[in-house]
């Protein structure tokens, strides 16, 4: 390249002709063609101009094409030259100093560590000495604070070199710094700075320019790109302040100020910081100024303003309590906590002993907190007052004082949790026995809450690390069965659940004595309270197979008991058997056992009821099969493909060959046979979860096989449920199966059938179900076919016979089913398919509906709802301006399931679309209006009172005009005969009667 | 309302549990008649001027003092100041009213007063709730009906 | 048996509707109300209209209207505190003057017969008169603070010049003017609990008092030296409660107006009914009786706020409710 | 400064925001009684700062009604203002100062006020003493 020729860029460039030099230069310099110090020498020239602008522009050149190089480009040797250049740069014209910041910054960037010796000194020193930053616009002022900020990560020990110096000019740099953006970076450097930098002279100086910002009044602009929250900022501040002890003294009476004042978010501000700040001030400090923030807290504690300012207190307190905890080792008795805990206990005892308890419960929370703070001030606390509650508990009887005494107790003991391998364990040890006799005591109370609060109770101590003895803990876990097997109260049953979980954790031994007490209960009566314990007590490897053998033999008398309650145990029985999957999940043991003997016994009993002469229908019910098979999906789907593999055989061999070697009765079990009978077809339902959880490395032999059958019987079967399940079972294996030409093939042939059978007139229900659920199996795979049957389905949404069906399809299509075709069941679901679904046919759905008959327009508006409703917000709120005409249309359509699901839909918009739906309250108020008494259903009328409510939350000025309509039709609808109504109504019109009034919302 | 709490640290009560959702209030051809609970859940969540509690967890008022007569369109209600001598009595009972006026079928009369020998004041205060005529006026009183709209309005 | 019949629903407030009132010649009806509109209703034909809405006079509630004597003005006691004079000129209203003064709401205004004087009352427990100059200004010619809680109402003698007023501290007072100002002459005691509304009969010798005791009361005014020897002080007469209306309404009574030109008294009740009562033919003037001639149940679907008779047509009746709606009714007596 | 009677009780939105003077009342006269019995300071001192407040009160009309009086008593078409101020005074001057438990002294008072008022009214000047009031005003109904 010759030298005019970039000479002459340079020219246009500085001419504001054209930008191509950037380009130029850039590749010369990394070509090599261009050397920096010609570069240089060239716009040196332009540098002498008189006219700033030219020599602006100059600079400008050079950041640019600094910014476009690679570091490697220029040798260190280079860097330091341009460093300096630009430095010096500084001093020339304020209007030139931007650029050259902005050459600075790219220079410091993009070399980071591998910046020169000196070279981090010279910028800082010339930017204290040249620059007024607050002179600056914002983005320079973030230049400034990006170059500290770089350097002070990858060049700090030059920095400490500067010591002084540095925290100065940085100190006089940030100073009355208003951008939030840029005071996030200036907090940055700055807690860097007090970390890394003796502060010496400058402490006060350093306090004072960060603390100036506190407490951190800020709310982001409406709508602002920045993001910037008032919580980044308050956490960047707070960074600060708690850096460094030495601004204890400065910082604490400051927060003790704004404590005091009566701005909530101040006080909360303040309570936060000191429980950061606490420890890194240290005790002196702490305790200087101990009885002032004691008192604020207290007051925060005693009499709360918001419970969050509560709790903010509480964690100040620990944090206090922590600051004045002796070092771990060299603990004395009456170190500086001990001291403050004594004063508070005092102060506390007092509140013990008053009539009513009042201030017992705020009390104990002050304790609580101090106990937290350290393991030192957990045993001092937990020591002295554990006693005073079990004395207090005796003083008093009523329940509910009791009540409160024994769940603060429990709180206690538990703090020493968090000191686990301290010495609080082992002082709470030393004095746990006598805190649980009153547990115990008080699970034989007859008053239920009390009752149940000490379960409760017991159950978080059993959780103590290495507290109790073994013989403790036998005592306490029957306590709570006997609560578990004797109580009649529901309330205190199933307040036992969590702790039975916890003891099985603990004490798994416990099971094998309390499983056959609870199997004995398993009755009419009880089942329902004590099955789920059965369930939790189960999942041990040495119990599981033998409950559950248990279990289904009393699953099998049970269902040929004639007694109606027969069903209700039966569904017991087997919910209780999926509470033992879902527990059972991650216990490898209990999966094998579950996997290996429970799951095909419950095929055996399922198969051998059909077959027998006098069959119970209990157990060929549609609800105990779907549980059951809710029970074998979860055990299928945790198999790895070994495990899978054989249970997939054995179910084969139940299902698909005649002969059926588990039973003696003559008659053969051929469930998947169109003529077999529906109590022997109806177990399709448990052939699906097996079927179809095969995991994905698994293929399926037999796969032709079974896509005959369920085809042939979800097509032709008699029974209704039958066909049902079997469309699902299809669609969940075709979902999997290879495509190959035997696919292509039955896919052909299916396509071509439902093409000849699926005609406008046609009324044809079962096969348009079958269709609805192929195509929901290969929408979801994404599969190369899907669109053709998606057209056959939509096609028909204009049939007058099957319309509605087809539309309820398009839901079936794109809704998640728990049982079939779920990613748990290892799936073949496409990425975002629902979109890809929507994306494809909205366009079409909506001149369909235009187009369609008035009678089948409703199809289209279904359709589409279902769309919406599986529509994640994001994609909604995007496609909403050209389908909000035809919501509009929808709610005046006379169809209780689409008004529904399009005032849902309505309601997400009013959340996440709000300035779209602003243009169009005009058209939806009244509507919504009149659907609040809609005749027909409650259902709607109620959902039209929900989006009502919602609107609430637009713009004041957008709906204030509506108010006195709203309020005043609304008063109407208080007086709707059905209750669900009115309670919505009560909540919209109140919401309206608030709106734009004083206290309201504004 | 600054300054000195009139009842620092009042007894807090347990809260009822959400009314049950019963099978024919499923069902749209049933009529649910409006009853005492129904407007028990109208007021009890109103929040009490000087805490951060509700009417409900201060027992100010209680299911059991709700008295409901649908067909004969009237609503009675007994509200129980926390101590005899609270100024906010009067603030009290005109939120209960406030919230009442905004939440009933006009339909129905309505009387609130304070529970018999709760409230050093009592006569003073029932005879002041009852006059319509003040609560209107009360209501157009931007003061007022702005602590009162704070006492109603629902904690986000 | 006599019933009331509803001749006419006038509907377009858009709140409760607070007070009625004809105009001396019975030909327009102003209504106010929780709108903070006035409404004058005339006839057009057989059928009652709107006429004219006067609004933006006042920020608060409109409480009650007042027609002057001659006609010409109307007047308008508000929740805002103050008090609005109206004139008409060939059908059209203008505000004319504001009177201020008073603390907070003004519960009603009223003129004398002379239309020289106009008297309003306040929950600021005072009754403000106020004197009409030559030249149509207003000036406060007393203060009188005698009540000891809010003031619901004051009214002129038909004939002389003394003013009655009622209060929530359950008193009636009387005015007079004393040599150089305004004292209370007369105070009768008998209600229990807050009195709405009283109204003076024809003669002025009688007065009916509405209460929140649910009772109306008749009282009957004995000047000095009367014969049935009931003492009176000084050249005052005294009243005395003749006669007391109970178990007749079941809620709050609000207003009551009696007919100067039949005789026949209507109340307006919380219990959403208007009662038309009756003195008896043979009825003691010292213990008067009293029947109930009609009852109209539901009258409104809401609390019946005022009643008020047509002054020139007997039997005519208007009334406004918290529903919003003002009724037109005829008495029709067996 | 408003001086309460037991009948002003119901008011209760003036007893919340009034709550201070209400005390000062009560302290007055109880003050008073107390004191006079067993000559307890704070009974007097109580006693002593209800009565400087109504002192305060008088003096503050006397003074300005005086004032007005002087101004205007020449001007004419002010006779009724002028007739309302030497009531005024009137009053003032045979107010029964010496015992501040007698009703008639606040009764008197009250009918000061109210004439007050009437003055304002015909001067449309807003002349009020020490308006502590105004809190009550807003909350009371």
């Amino acid at each position: 390249m010759s030298a005019p020729m970039w000479k002459s860029e340079v020219e246009k460039y500085i001419k504001l002709l054209e930008n191509s030099a950037v380009e130029v230069l850039s590749n010369g310099l990394q070509g090599k063609s261009v050397s920096l110090l010609e570069l240089v020498e060239s716009i040196g020239e332009h540098l002498t101009s008189e006219d700033h602008e030219i020599r602006g522009r100059v600079i400008k050149l050079l950041s640019e094409v600094l910014g476009k190089l690679p570091i490697t480009v220029l040798s260190p040797m280079e860097v330091k030259t341009m460093v300096t250049y630009l430095c010096e740069r500084l001093q020339d014209h304020h209007s030139i100093q931007p650029q050259a910041l902005k050459g600075i910054l790219t220079l410091v960037t993009g070399n980071g560590s591998n910046l020169p010796e000196g070279c981090a000194d010279m910028i800082c020193r010339s930017i204290f000495k040249e620059v007024q930053v607050q002179t600056l616009s914002q983005t320079d002022r973030c230049a400034v604070y990006n170059i500290y900020s770089t350097l002070l990560s990858h060049k700090l020990p030059e920095l400490q070199k500067m010591g002084n110096d540095f925290v100065f000019g940085f100190i006089q740099s940030m100073d009355t710094e208003k951008d939030p953006r840029n005071l996030l970076l200036a907090f940055h450097c700055a807690r860097t700075i007090i970390l890394n930098f003796s502060l010496g002279p400058f402490v006060e100086e350093m306090f004072e320019v960060t603390s100036c910002y506190f407490p951190i009044d800020f709310t982001p602009p409406p709508n602002d790109e920045f993001r910037i929250t008032r919580e980044d900022l308050i956490s960047g501040l707070r960074g600060c302040l708690s850096a460094s002890p030495e601004f204890g003294p400065l910082c604490v009476p400051l927060l003790l100020d704004k404590m005091q004042s009566d701005v909530q978010s101040a006080i909360l501000d303040s309570l936060l910081t000191l429980a950061e700040s606490a420890v890194v001030y240290g005790s002196k400090c702490i305790k200087e100024f101990q009885a002032p923030l004691y008192r604020c807290i207290k007051q925060e504690i005693f009499s709360p303003r918001t419970p969050e300012l509560a709790s903010a207190a509480e964690t100040a307190l620990t944090a206090m309590s922590a600051a004045l905890s002796p070092q771990p080792g060299l603990s004395t008795e009456d170190s500086d906590v001990d001291v403050f805990i004594k004063e508070v206990m005092q102060d506390s005892k007092r509140h013990f002993l008053d009539e009513d308890l009042r201030l017992f419960v705020p009390s104990c929370r002050l304790l609580l907190a101090l106990a937290l703070g350290s393991d030192h001030a957990c045993c001092a606390v937990v020591g002295q007052t554990v006693p005073l509650l079990e004395d207090l508990y005796n003083k008093f009887t009523g329940a509910t004082q009791r009540k409160q005494i024994i769940e603060m107790l429990v709180k206690f003991l538990c703090s020493c949790k968090t000191f686990a391998g301290g010495k609080a364990p082992k002082v709470v040890s030393e004095m746990i026995s006598s805190s649980l006799k009153i547990l115990m005591s008080s699970t034989s109370q007859s008053n239920g809450t009390l009752t149940s609060a000490a379960v409760q109770g017991l159950g978080q101590v059993l959780t103590l690390p290495g507290v109790l003895t073994s013989e403790d803990m036998k005592t306490s876990c029957w306590c709570i069965l006997e609560q578990v097997l004797n109580s009649e109260d529901k309330l205190v049953r199933s307040s036992c659940v969590e702790p039975c979980k916890e003891m099985m954790k603990v004490y798994p031994e416990i099971s094998t004595e309390i499983l056959p007490k609870l199997i004995e209960k398993i009755n009419p009566e009880e089942g329902e309270a004590i099955l789920p314990f059965v369930a939790i007590f189960s999942v041990h490897k040495s119990v599981i197979s033998k409950t559950t053998e248990q279990l289904l033999s009393k699953l099998q008398q049970e269902s040929q008991a004639m007694s109606e309650s027969a069903l209700q145990t039966c569904l017991w029985i087997t919910s209780c058997l999926v509470d033992i999957s879902v527990y059972a999940r991650g216990n490898s043991d209990c999966v094998s056992v579950l996997s290996l003997e429970t799951v095909p016994a419950v095929y055996r009993i399922c198969a051998s009821n059909a077959v027998s002469d006098n069959y119970s229908d209990v157990l060929s019910s549609p609800q105990v099969l779907q549980t059951l098979s809710v029970f074998i999906k979860n055990v299928t789907t945790l198999l790895d493909s070994g495990t899978y593999a054989r249970l997939y055989t054995l179910v084969t061999k139940l299902y698909c060959e005649d002969s059926n070697s588990d039973t003696t009765q003559q008659k053969s079990f051929r469930p998947l046979q169109v003529d077999s009978p529906s109590v022997q077809t109806c177990l399709v339902t448990l052939l699906t979860p097996t079927l179809c959880s095969s995991p994905k490395q698994f293929t399926m032999p037999d796969i032709q096989k079974y896509r005959e059958l369920l085809t042939d019987l979800s097509l032709r079967s008699s029974h209704d449920y039958t066909r049902s399940e079997a469309a699902k079972c299809l669609a969940g294996i075709l979902n999997k199966a290879p495509d190959d030409e035997e696919m292509a093939v039955y896919l052909q042939q299916r396509r071509d059938f439902y093409v000849h059978t699926l005609t406008s007139t046609s009324t044809d229900t079962s096969c348009l179900q079958q269709c609805v659920w192929v195509t929901k199996a290969l929408v979801m795979r994404g599969h190369k076919e899907a669109n053709k049957f998606v057209n056959i389905l939509l096609g028909l949404l204009d049939s007058e016979f099957l319309g509605d069906r087809a539309a309820e399809g398009v839901g079936v299509v794109l809704t998640v089913y728990e049982d079939v075709l779920n990613p748990s069941m290892h799936a073949n679901i496409r990425m975002l398919y629902k979109q890809r679904f929507f994306t494809e046919n909205s366009s079409r759905l909506t001149e369909g509906f235009q187009n369609a008959s008035a009678g089948t327009k409703k199809n289209y508006l279904i359709a589409l709802s279902h769309c919406l409703q599986s529509l994640p917000k994001s994609v909604l709120v995007r496609e909403l301006p050209q389908l909000f005409p035809l919501l509009v249309q929808s709610l005046l359509c006379d169809n209780v399931q689409l008004q529904q699901s399009t005032m849902d839909a309505l309601c997400t918009m009013i959340t996440d679309a709000p300035d779209f739906l602003v243009k169009h309250v005009d058209s939806v108020i009244p509507q919504l209006l009149k659907l609040t008494t809609y005749k027909p259903a409650m259902r709607v009328r109620t959902s039209a009172l929900r989006c009502l409510l919602e609107l609430v939350s637009l713009p004041a000025p957008v709906i204030l005009p509506y108010k006195p309509q709203v309020v005043r039709s609304l008063e109407g609808v208080l007086d709707d005969k059905k209750r669900l109504v009115r309670l919505e109504a009560v909540k919209a019109r109140n919401e309206w009667c608030l709106l734009g009034e004083p206290g309201g919302k504004k | 309302m600054a300054g000195k709490l009139d009842n620092a640290n009042p007894v807090i009560f347990e809260q009822s549990k959400e009314r049950q959702v019963l099978p024919e209030e499923e069902d749209d051809d049933v009529t649910d008649k409006i009853d005492d609970r129904e407007v028990f859940d109208m007021i009890r969540n109103i929040n009490d001027p000087e805490h951060p509690l509700t009417l409900e967890e201060l027992n100010v008022v209680e299911n059991a003092r709700v008295k409901v007569d649908d067909e004969n369109n009237y609503v009675g209600i007994e509200f129980t100041p926390t101590i005899p001598h609270c100024s906010m009595a009067t603030l009290i009972g005109l939120s209960i009213r406030v919230k009442l006026l905004r939440s009933l079928p006009p339909r129905f009369k309505v009387d609130v007063s304070i529970t018999p020998g709760t409230h050093a004041s009592e006569v003073a205060v029932n005879k002041q709730l009852a006059d319509k005529e003040r609560v209107a006026a009360a209501l157009e009183n931007s003061h007022l009906i702005e602590v009162v709209n704070q006492c109603l309005a629902t904690r986000k | 048996m006599a019933k009331l019949q509803e001749l006419m629903k006038l509907s377009g407030h858009q709140d409760r509707v607070w007070c009625v009132a004809w105009n001396p010649t019975g030909t327009l009806l102003a209504s106010c109300g929780g709108d903070k509109i006035i409404r004058i209703w005339g006839k057009e034909g057989d059928k009652w209209v709107c006429k004219s809405i006067l609004a933006e006079g006042h920020q608060r509630t409109i409480r009650s209207v007042g027609w002057s004597p001659c006609g010409n003005y109307l007047a308008s006691a508000s929740f805002d505190a103050t008090t609005n004079i109206w004139s008409r000129k060939e059908g059209e209203f203008e505000c004319i003057a504001s009177l201020e003064g008073h603390e907070n709401e003004v519960k009603a205004v009223s003129w004398a017969p002379t239309g020289l004087l106009l008297a309003t009352c306040s929950r600021d427990k005072s009754v403000w008169i106020w004197e009409v100059t030559e030249d149509e200004e207003y000036e406060c010619a007393s203060v009188i603070s005698s009540h000891t809680q809010d003031v619901k109402y004051a009214v002129w003698h038909p004939t002389r010049e003394m003013l009655a007023s009622c209060s929530y501290d359950n008193t009636i007072k009387l005015f007079k003017e004393e040599i150089d100002d305004w004292t209370c002459c007369n105070t009768l005691e008998s209600h229990t609990s807050t009195v709405w509304k009283i109204s003076f009969d024809q003669t002025g010798h009688r007065i009916v008092s509405c209460s929140d005791d649910k009772t109306l009361k008749i009282w009957q005014e004995y000047l000095p030296g009367n014969p049935e020897g009931i003492d009176t002080i000084g050249k005052e007469s005294a009243w005395k409660c003749v006669c007391t209306l109970s178990g007749y309404h079941n809620r709050v009574i609000y207003d009551v107006d009696w007919s100067h030109s039949n005789g026949l008294i209507v109340s307006a009740c919380g219990d959403e009914c208007i009662r038309v009562f009756r003195e008896e033919e043979i009825s003691d003037k010292n213990q008067p009786s009293f029947s109930l001639v009609c009852t109209q149940n539901r009258a409104h679907s809401q609390d019946v706020n005022s009643v008020a008779w047509n002054p020139k047509e007997p039997g005519l009746l208007a009334s406004g409710s918290d529903d919003g709606d003002v009724k037109l009714w005829e008495v029709v007596l067996d | 400064m408003q001086v309460f009677r037991m009948a002003e009780k119901d008011d209760i939105f003036h007893d919340i925001v009034m709550s201070e003077e209400r005390f000062h009342q009560e302290g007055f006269s109880a003050g008073l009684n107390v004191g006079r019995q067993t000559g307890s300071q704070e009974g007097w001192k109580l006693g002593w700062q209800q009565g400087s407040a109504i002192g305060s009160e008088i003096g503050f009309y006397s003074g300005f009604c005086g004032i007005l009086l002087e101004k205007l008593k020449d001007v004419d078409n002010k006779q009724r203002v002028c007739k309302v101020l030497q009531g005024i005074l009137a009053t003032l001057d045979d107010l029964p100062l010496t015992d501040p438990t007698n009703q008639e002294l606040f009764d008197k008072l009250e009918m000061v006020r109210a004439k007050v008022k009437q003055v304002n009214s015909l001067l449309s000047i807003n002349l009020e003493f020490h308006s502590k009031k105004q809190g009550a005003k807003e909350m009371s109904f």
